[in-house]
């Protein structure tokens, strides 16, 4: 069956390590949060000037000097630091940041990403999406497989405007996991019932099986 | 003598020179920490014709939602203008010009202006529409878009404390493009909460050293929260 | 679990990697705010053929003076290198491959190569032997050269106080290259007079966020002055 | 008479303006800071971070953490911040200086300046004379007029390495106050006693004259 948000987030977490500073994207990758395995620790870093996130405030908490990059009212760590616009993306462009996980409206078997732009319906920015693309070390999307109307959102090529390009490095959806390089989708595990027929079928890029596919382990 | 006693006590004298056509940035990020009061200012002197660089362009009725509401800008430069309903109107009718620029270059871009850096390379927005008509270029085999800097006639940041030489220092992310701008304005004006005298804030924390700052004044700050999310 | 605890209690621990032939950053102005104890680490290791790229070169006999006694360096990039005899000699008899840099450029060549920026424009130097060999561009009527950026393999800084987590603060003038040199290694181990826990260090008054930083090391220092002056 | 080193800064001192920020080269520009007039406020940036330098200090105030340029122990006045040599830098290049005074070996009527390197003797680097000449708004050289072996320093064209082209507004020395503009010296003041034929014979670059000048106000 189809995972859910939360098991796409799940799955996510899974991928990362001790010690990691990673960069939630706005959306569903933000609540890879909420599943950080407990044997590790990972720093959160939000592009408008925070490294060491932590969780949402309580009522009494609430301070509007303290935000993450998708406007909402966030708390911060102990040993948490706070830094310029200009700081922020100096440490995301050079490449300090291991991980970014991000949404995206579609990915193709190039690693190209588009997640910012729908010409003449959605035309709101790309805010820092560009930099987070173009300096993580690794970056993973998060979305799902097809979009409303069924159609596949892993493609040959993407069709919208592009947030960048040779970039991505894996997708999780609500049906696999993927490796993307060499110009192919690597299809690496499936959700748990979900077959490898209705993955190819909603795959429309380029699809690499070898090997046994084993399903992803979420509850 | 004035020396470096930057203070003024009104909002007049505070954008006293601003005119029609002008360049101007803006701080903050959202409605976090952006100078309430000099935009305010700024919708009532009916300035026209504006050219505005800050990161989003406020929200219906607040921040630079104001000017928005007046049509008082031409250009504006932003990396997301979401949460806006006259914005997208005026986008999309072409009543205004917009330049949409990744966030990380317009901070970059900023900073460069302050800096005496009339361009650099990067690679953020290589093979999109960013990279459109400009400059692009390999180093070690990478491809990058050479970005140009940017300045402004006045620059409005928003601060935490100020000492009377207008020292400045931030709190939290309420931080954000406000430092860089500070840099960047040929005459830069900070908002801020508090004004302290010379000596109270530890030179060693100061963000923005005083050079960078013609004007100060103290604000009233609504501090409105876009999104009040709770862990309950 | 290491988590986020960077720090290590040997010099040993602190530089292992270093090999021969790999570009080092070290922090300081002059002798004020190097890290003492990692340039003695590096004479003992007897790492050869090293890049070194720092402000200057240490005097005789004390900071980077005593990889040049050891002939460990092979190239120096540096903006200024008087105040040292020995490295007179060695320049001068063409020993010692020396790249003199003006210091500004230096500066943000380094906060560059940390920034992921792989060259930037400056006024800084055009017309001058700096510029031979280098590609001009004029920009708004004003002509510019066009400088990489610089990264190392290590960085080797020298911070007031460090909590666990690599989170550093500087003081007054002992800051100066400490900062960019920090983001822009590959490997970056600071030498701190005090290492403490995490929230101890007020997260607004952090100069350089832990991200930056690999390994922390307490260090015993000697702070020699080379002019002191007085009013008496 | 020629000027002494004392009554060069005295008369350079008088080119400052209440809320100037200046930065003084090593050297002979250090002592303008003695004659700052008391009827106005100047900060002293130096370029290895710190903007409002003080006096020397006292020598139980002595700290090693605290030096200028010329890495000398100093003090902060009220009001002062330290920052990044990156920092500082910015500062300079960006033209956020009003006034900076150097030394110099040589200059010419382009505004041209070599005050860094003589080839084979003396070869210790540029530190931040290169960022300062380009980044200055207004830039005071003060020095001799001639060096030890009585040939001038103002030359058609320098002949050492340069530190900058076309940024040399004024000239102080001890003979005589000069602007450079349009290719040319212009004499605007003179040492008090010091004939305006002793200033042209050892000016070796185009000099002009016109309209009275003035003796210098020096004590």
């Amino acid at each position: 069956m189809a995972l859910t948000r939360e098991q796409i987030a799940q799955r996510i977490a899974q991928e990362l390590q001790d010690g990691y500073y990673v960069n939630l994207g706005i959306g569903m990758p933000t609540l890879v949060a909420n599943y950080i395995p407990e044997s590790i620790e990972v720093m959160l870093q939000s592009e408008n000037g925070l490294l060491g996130m932590g969780s949402y405030p309580q009522q009494h908490e609430i301070d509007p000097d303290l935000i993450n990059a998708g406007k909402e009212t966030v708390t911060a760590i102990t040993g948490a630091a706070y830094f310029s616009s200009a700081d922020s993306f100096a440490m995301i462009r050079g490449g300090h940041v291991d991980l970014t996980v991000l949404g995206a409206f579609e990915i193709d078997q190039q690693g190209n990403i588009a997640s910012y732009m729908i010409p003449g319906k959605l035309v709101k920015g790309m805010g820092g999406a560009m930099d987070l693309v173009a300096g993580a070390k690794n970056i993973i999307v998060s979305m799902t497989h097809c979009n409303r109307h069924g159609q596949s959102k892993l493609l040959k090529q993407c069709t919208l405007p592009l947030t960048g390009v040779n970039c991505v490095n894996k997708v999780v959806t609500d049906l696999a996991v993927m490796e993307i390089n060499q110009g192919c989708f690597h299809l690496t595990e499936r959700a748990p019932g979900v077959s490898i027929d209705e993955i190819r079928e909603k795959t429309a890029g380029e699809l690499s099986i070898s090997g046994d596919i084993l399903e992803m382990n979420v509850s | 003598m004035a020396g470096f006693n930057k203070v003024v006590t009104s909002y007049d004298d505070a954008l006293a020179g601003i005119k029609d056509g002008m360049t101007i940035m803006v701080g903050g990020f959202g409605l976090c920490g952006i100078p309430e009061g000099l935009i305010a200012q700024l919708q009532h002197l009916e300035a026209k014709e504006l050219t505005c660089i800050s990161n989003n362009a406020g929200v219906d009725g607040f921040g630079l939602g104001l000017l928005l509401e007046k049509r008082q800008i031409k250009t504006m430069i932003a990396s997301y203008v979401g949460e806006n309903r006259l914005f997208e109107k005026l986008f999309i009718n072409k009543e205004m010009e917009v330049i949409l620029t990744p966030q990380g270059t317009l901070a970059e871009k900023i900073r460069a202006g302050g800096a005496g850096i009339p361009a650099f390379y990067t690679a953020t927005g290589y093979g999109t529409q960013v990279a459109q008509g400009k400059e692009t270029r390999e180093f070690n085999g990478r491809s990058y878009v050479l970005e140009p800097s940017l300045t402004a006639d006045f620059s409005l940041v928003k601060a935490y404390k100020a000492d009377t030489m207008g020292n400045l220092v931030f709190r939290k992310t309420a931080m954000n493009f406000n430092p860089m701008m500070a840099t960047a304005g040929h005459i830069t004006v900070a908002e801020v909460e508090e004004i302290v005298e010379p000596g109270e804030l530890d030179p060693e924390h100061i963000h923005t050293p005083g050079i960078y700052v013609h004007r100060v004044i103290k604000g009233q700050f609504e501090k409105r929260i876009e999104r009040a999310t709770t862990i309950d």
